[in-house]
């Protein structure tokens, strides 16, 4: 994480409950963390870890009975007006509904769905809905916005553009619904663009198409995206810096190569070790982590991952929290194992090179 | 079995969540059930509540919608209203203290008496006797309550003859008058026309009415569940049959066509057979919903991966139906029985308010309310209305617990 | 196809591959499309369409292929949860008989019940929430009048124990349980009655990733244990490279490629497979690279195209390919395809790994 | 959507049909049949009819014949229009319920008006402030309004506006319009009588489309296409009325087919206690007296009244639906 410029994103701390009949949801837990213009960040973890959480909670479209208990997002936001200005504005005290908030969504903040399928209304055209996005945050007339929209379908590789803005979300097979949904979030070309899971519904091969389309698209546009997912072959395909997440906070955060060659918290790396890779051997027993993800409501105390842990510290894990560790480096982890301070990070480090390649 | 592959695209599946992230409810109340440790890789017991979490684990689906179902507030009070009612129509000639057919012309339209629980500081109560007069320009007959005529009432009095629980002879009542002629100088509720006491007949007329509904819903439960299982089950031709004769019975205005049926009993028939002749016509046409709560069911759990398991290990056509199908059909046939049974209630009131029901002298809500016909009398005689206040007890508390347990019959919360 | 093609099991597997257990032949299922207010059959989508392979005991056969490729009815057709609607499905009984699948009655059909149990994708509703996990383990016993009360809750507690839970859970429901464990219990009624071949379908795509490898390493340990014939359907190709001895590729209903897993995974034959190969995400970051992406989309399978179905998004696709429909032939020894120019293409696969660990200069 | 036309025109027809048959079954179910009833009439009124004349009697109107040859008997007449004669009346049948159908119409669906009218609002409101004090007073007035029947809250309007107002709420017409011909003074005059009715009537139905507004909206807020929306900065109100809202109403089109044969059912019984002079009332009278081809012309009308409404609401649903406009 080597950017020099101010992050376009910074995330610190958040918190995001949900207070629900059965008791408080910790499900985004202390988050911290920034995204850089031009760069892809990746947001790994598995279900219940508060990843999509953590998104809505950028663009503050918690479903109650969740809420922004804590901590603070900073937009850095150019200027429209030429100048090299840059506005800062802090997500968390914008009024819930308010006109600041929705100037952001859509227009800074671009989001793309897991759902190809329910992500789109069933009873408006695409065509309708793309030009909706589009006339929110621009002065289009009709006409205008509907060439807009034929251009951002273009653009995204979907054939016969003017046909499919007629088309109802049902007519279309899933990668084009997928295409259609990107193209709707960039409508405005937002300065980042949240992913979440956007090809796990999809086929490989629908999934390499749309991976290329955002890498190419990244690259013309030069904006930041936001790529929640819980396949590690996405985030190394994709991811320049990627943060793991587990029960709602963040378990390690560095670049995709150091958390893929030198990961440091015993959850990512058994996390690397436990699933199947193309490259190793077929049929060989592979690393588990033992038991399963706790219920949201039944959160360990101590360190979250502590009951699966194979580096557990009885009398440590189980009883206090965590801090944040940070390596000269930049790499994040929270874990016991490395509270001596950096050097154990540095003598892992030369050794974990070789531990993932094998 | 369709071909998972092939599903029409645009029906997602509701049960799906919009959010894998976002927080879901537990499976069961309360306690998180999926706390439980995984055996062998791991120890992962909590130290606190773990006695409840296996009270959890081994509690039937039953037991869980009972718990699920105790915390709906109304629906318990629901509950609870509904069985003060039908414990009227067991004890109902308990509770009234005169016959429901004594009736006294001297007695007409008598406003309901106050009744008095202290005389002098000590308990005893009691009312007054009403000394009458007719109104010489109306000609209506005026009660006035006469103080020197003090009424005392008494519990566990001896009243008219009957059998309690249809065989037990007896003549005890909760309330009667002490040294008067039984059910001469006590009418709680007044009474109506023909000087029939309304509490005594109010009573009689919960037991029917509540019964007629419960023997209804019986008899569409039976038409419903064969009906809807048959059309769920088997799918095809049948259920395009079944479905074809409930949009039918759906699309007819139902109470012309419960008028035309009502209307050719035979006037001559016994209150009995009259009785049952309403109830069926009731149920005839009141068995669509269930079969379409019971269908609509059996239709989703038939693509459920486990009726395809028994049938991989080799379980018959019956065991799939009776040992998995209809258990978890049953909660809800429960569910829309609740609900069912208001309507049929307040089918046999209309009727019988029509006049086209049941006819005196058998005395129903529907009945007792024919007497508040003429609202211009009924304005000075306000309390032959009373009777609508069962009613709309009734179908409330009916509503609410029906509403209760089908929130509750699903303990995933569809 | 030839029977006797050895397969090589990996080091330190003991299970031995022997005979055909299964033989498909020609099979077929299609599905009517009625349209119009009388409901007329206008056309069929072709769900399976000729699909011929041998699954021999002990081996773990996979079924891959894009979603609506077929696989899953291929499945469903084998057990029967279906009927096919042409073809032969030879099953060979554990006394030696064969029985053909496609055309056995349901009375004919329970005896081999027994022998061909089923693993399901979804660990929720695979599992009936009215029962205990004694209930549902041990049903497959009760319905075939195996032992008595006590002799299934002996076994159900020995399957439990087995899949690695504990036997005191089986007084609890289903909803006690987290998925991962779900699917154990899923996986211990399937093993109820010692069958000998499990069609497992998605057995690891609804589970979390961290307990992904808890599932696979049981199934392959119960494989070796109980000499078990898996036939795997899945989408997720780690996956299935990590499992199989053989796999088939599906597309529109057809096998496209049928051989065994590194001959397929390493040295692909059909530019289908080629394709999917180079899809697959790799999960290293130094390994990255824009590959070949296959374009536009899978096609309908109610309108296939001409000739070889995959030839209007087949980068090496030739005039032959959209007029003559290639025949499924064998180009290697065990190793079957169906394409026109299988012996002239030299397609990538997954780079194979040298003995030092690293990637070998195929890849780029 | 020609085909999904067709059908459901199809099977209105069939529907109807059955309609006729189930009708044709009422005016036969009684003990006697019509010459009874009608020499029984015309004993009274001290007319002496011989057996060999009721004999005559049955040969003309076929009711000697078997059921399917006597209702083929009476279709034909119902198809040229010929209703046959009210006994009770003396005067054809078409005569006597001309007016009162038509009028039980406008009763229906000034009722139907009503319920949307309210419910709309109500059950929006109540989704999307769902557990708010108003979503519970709602569901609270929604569950009464399910509870009590239409008579009795009929009974209870009419007791309140003569007991509290002095007011006679009953009927459609002032008393001087009552017996007019139609004029613009008594158009205005039944506008301003409707409500009571409508009210009354729509009442219960209001409640059953606040619930079932309520949880189609509260399912289509949860889906993902409602966050899709928010996430291009759509203001909440223009949200949810241009997409779940939209999207929820969709069953809602096809709940107004089954609402109108629960309306048109009770303002059969409602007309009765208001007085209103609707098929209802008429209808009542003649399954009293037994004026069965009254009894029976009447049920068949406001079924074939309800099945012509539920095919409308049909085709407003396809018209509203693309998905179904789509389908083959």
């Amino acid at each position: 994480m080597s950017t020099e410029e101010a992050p376009l994103l910074s995330v610190k701390d958040l918190q995001t409950h949900f207070f629900t009949d059965e008791g408080l949801v910790r499900a985004v837990d202390g988050v911290t963390f920034d995204i850089h213009r031009g760069k892809t960040l990746g947001v790994v973890g598995e279900s219940g870890c508060g990843k999509s959480v953590t998104a809505r909670s950028l663009m503050r479209i918690i479903d109650r009975p969740g809420k922004i208990v804590g901590g603070s997002i900073m937009l850095r936001k150019p200027r429209n007006d030429g100048s090299n200005q840059i506005d800062e504005i802090e997500i968390g005290e914008l009024t819930d509904d308010g006109r600041e908030i929705r100037s952001i969504r859509g227009e800074s903040i671009g989001l793309v769905f897991q759902e190809p399928m329910t992500s789109f209304s069933p009873v408006h055209t695409i065509g309708n809905q793309i030009i909706e996005a589009i006339q929110l945050h621009r002065p289009l007339d009709d006409r205008a916005a509907r060439n807009r929209a034929t251009e951002l379908l273009t653009m995204v590789g979907v054939s016969r553009p003017e046909e499919r803005l007629d088309e109802l979300p049902f007519q279309m097979s899933g990668g084009l619904r997928q295409r259609a949904m990107i193209a709707m979030a960039l409508a405005c070309e937002p300065d980042l663009l949240i992913a979440d899971e956007p090809t796990t519904a999809l086929d490989v091969t629908t999934q390499s198409q749309i991976l290329e389309l955002l890498q190419d698209l990244q690259e013309e546009n030069g904006m930041a995206v936001m790529l929640i997912t819980h396949n590690l072959g996405v985030i190394a395909e994709m991811a320049d810096d990627v943060v793991v997440m587990y029960l709602g906070q963040v378990a390690e955060k560095g670049t995709v190569d150091e958390i893929f060659y030198a990961p440091k918290h015993p959850y990512t790396k058994a996390l690397l070790q436990s699933i199947p890779n193309i490259y190793q051997p077929s049929r060989v027993e592979l690393p588990t982590i033992s038991g399963s993800i706790p219920h949201p409501y039944n959160r360990p105390a101590g360190c979250p991952f502590h009951p699966r842990c194979p580096e557990f510290m009885p009398g440590t894990c189980d009883v206090h929290v965590p801090e944040t560790l940070v390596s000269p480096t930049g790499q994040h982890v929270r874990c016991f194992l490395y509270t001596e301070g950096a050097v154990r990070i540095d003598r892992e480090e030369a050794t974990a090179g070789k531990d993932a390649s094998q | 079995m369709a071909d998972q592959e092939y599903k029409p695209s645009h029906s997602p599946d509701p049960t799906e969540p919009a959010d894998p992230d976002a927080a879901r409810p537990p499976a069961t109340p309360g306690t998180g059930a999926d706390r439980t440790s995984d055996a062998v890789e791991t120890v992962y017991d909590a130290s606190t509540g773990a006695a409840a979490e296996d009270r959890v684990a081994v509690a039937s689906q039953f037991q869980l919608m009972w718990w699920r179902f105790r915390r709906h507030r109304l629906a318990m009070f629901g509950g609870i209203v509904i069985l003060l009612f039908y414990s009227v129509v067991v004890f109902a000639d308990f509770l009234a203290y005169a016959s429901p057919q004594a009736s006294e012309a001297e007695r007409s339209l008598m406003p309901p008496q106050r009744v008095y629980l202290f005389d002098d500081g000590s308990f005893s109560p009691h009312v007054f006797g009403l000394d009458s007069r007719r109104n010489p320009q109306t000609f209506q007959r005026e009660y006035f309550a006469n103080p020197d005529d003090k009424i005392e009432l008494s519990f566990f009095a001896e009243g008219f003859e009957y059998n309690l629980f249809g065989f037990i002879p007896t003549n005890r009542h909760l309330i009667g008058t002490k040294d008067r002629e039984i059910g001469e100088s006590v009418f709680l509720l007044g009474t109506d026309v023909q000087g029939r006491d309304m509490w005594s007949r109010l009573m009689y007329a919960t037991r029917i009415s509540l019964t007629i509904g419960l023997v209804a819903v019986i008899v569409s439960i039976a038409l419903g569940v064969v009906m809807g299982g048959l059309s769920g089950f088997y799918g095809g031709w049948v259920d395009m049959v079944v479905q074809r004769m409930m949009e039918l019975l759906y699309s007819i205005p139902t109470i012309p066509l419960w008028m035309g049926l009502a209307a050719a009993v035979p006037d001559h028939w016994s209150i009995l057979r009259i009785y049952f002749a309403i109830t069926v016509i009731i149920a005839l046409i009141g068995w669509t919903e269930l079969a379409r709560v019971v269908r609509g069911r059996l239709l989703a759990l038939r693509e459920e991966d486990f009726v395809m398991a028994a049938n991989l290990a080799g379980a018959s056509q019956f065991r799939v139906i009776f040992v998995h199908l209809v258990p978890l059909v049953l909660s809800h046939i429960i569910a829309a029985v609740s609900l069912a049974l208001p309507a049929m209630i307040v089918a046999e009131t209309s009727l019988s308010f029509l006049g086209l029901g049941l006819r005196p002298p058998a005395v129903s809500w529907g009945v007792l309310l024919q007497g508040a016909q003429n609202i211009q009398a009924v304005a000075l005689t306000p309390w032959l209305l009373l009777p609508a206040i069962p009613v709309i007890v009734v179908i409330l508390a009916f509503s609410f617990l029906g509403d209760g347990l089908r929130d509750a019959a699903d303990p995933y919360g569809m | 196809m030839s029977a006797n093609q050895q397969i090589t099991t990996p080091p330190g597997d003991t299970r031995v591959i022997g005979d055909t257990i299964l033989e498909v032949n020609s099979l077929k299922k299609f599905f009517p499309i009625k349209k119009g207010f009388l409901r007329r059959e206008v056309g069929q989508v072709r769900a399976v369409d000729d699909v011929t392979f041998r699954v021999r005991s002990g081996e773990t056969l996979s079924l891959v292929g894009e979603s609506g490729c077929g696989k899953t009815t291929t499945s469903r057709c084998i057990l029967r949860a279906m009927k096919p609607s042409s073809g032969e499905m030879l099953f060979h009984q554990k006394d030696g008989r064969v029985i053909d699948l496609a055309k056995a009655n349901r009375s004919q059909l329970r005896p081999v019940r027994r022998e061909m149990q089923m693993i399901f994708q979804d660990p929720f509703s695979s599992l009936n929430p009215r029962m205990t996990l004694l209930d549902i383990i041990g049903e497959p016993l009760l319905v075939n009048g195996i032992g008595n009360r006590r002799e299934r809750e002996d076994r159900a507690a020995e399957l439990l124990k087995l899949v690695g839970l504990r036997p005191e859970f089986l007084s609890r429901f289903p909803h006690a349980f987290s998925g991962g464990q779900r699917q154990r219990v899923g996986i211990a009624r399937a093993l109820a009655l010692n069958p000998r071949l499990i069609v497992a379908d998605e057995p690891v795509s609804a589970l979390d990733v961290s307990v992904q490898a808890q599932i696979l390493n049981l199934l392959m340990r119960l494989q070796n244990e109980f000499g078990l014939t898996y036939l795997f359907v899945a989408h997720d190709l780690s996956v299935v490279k990590h499992i199989s001895d053989r796999v088939a590729v599906m597309y529109v209903g057809q096998l496209v490629e049928f051989a065994e897993t590194d001959a397929l995974f390493h040295h692909p034959k059909h530019p289908y497979t080629s394709s999917l190969m180079a899809a697959i995400p790799a999960p290293d970051p130094r390994k990255r690279g824009i590959r070949a992406r296959l374009k536009g989309e899978v096609a309908n399978p109610a309108a296939p195209p001409s000739g070889c179905y995959f030839h209007p998004r087949c980068p090496h696709a030739k005039d032959i390919c959209k007029q003559e429909s290639p025949i499924f032939e064998e180009v290697e020894p065990g190793h079957f395809v169906r394409c026109h120019r299988a012996r002239e293409l030299k397609l990538t696969g997954v780079p194979e790994l040298d003995n030092s660990g690293a990637v070998s200069a195929s890849d780029s | 959507m020609l085909g999904y036309i067709i059908r459901r025109a199809l099977f209105s027809l069939v529907t109807i049909f059955l309609v006729s048959i189930l009708s044709f079954a009422i005016i036969q179910l009684p003990p006697g049949d019509y010459v009874d009833s009608y020499i029984a009439q015309l004993q009274a009124s001290g007319t002496p009819v011989s057996t060999s004349e009721a004999e005559n009697l049955r040969a003309r109107y076929g009711l000697d014949e078997p059921f399917a040859v006597q209702y083929g008997l009476w279709m034909r007449q119902v198809l040229r229009g010929n209703l046959g004669t009210s006994m009770q009346w003396q005067r054809p049948v078409r005569e006597v319920i001309g007016d009162r159908l038509a009028l039980t119409m406008v009763v229906s669906v000034a009722a139907l008006v009503f319920t949307w009218m309210i419910a709309l609002p109500i059950g929006i409101f109540s989704a999307v402030r769902q557990y708010s004090v108003a979503d519970y007073i709602a569901t609270t007035i929604g569950f009464m309004g399910l509870a009590v029947p239409n008579f009795l809250f009929a009974l209870v309007v009419m007791y309140i506006g003569w007991s509290v107002f002095g007011l006679n709420v009953g009927g459609l017409f002032s008393a001087e319009y009552e017996l007019q011909g139609w004029s613009f003074g008594k158009f205005l005059n039944l506008l301003s009588h409707l409500p009571v009715p409508a009210i009354v009537l729509g009442t219960a139905a209001t409640a059953q489309g606040i619930r079932v507004l309520r949880n189609n909206l509260l399912d289509e807020l949860r889906k993902p296409y409602v966050v899709t929306a928010r996430a291009k900065g759509l203001s909440e109100t223009r949200l949810i009325l241009k997409y779940p809202v939209r999207v929820a109403l969709n069953p809602l089109a096809s709940t107004i087919g089954y609402m109108l044969p629960f309306i048109v059912s009770g303002s059969v019984i409602v007309s009765i206690v208001l007085s209103l002079p609707t098929v209802g009332p008429v209808l009542l009278t003649s399954l009293q007296s037994q004026d069965m081809f009254l009894a029976g012309a009447i049920v068949l009308l406001l079924g074939v009244m309800t099945i012509i409404g539920t095919f409308l609401s049909d085709m407003l649903l396809l018209l509203i639906d693309p998905r179904i406009r789509m389908e083959d």
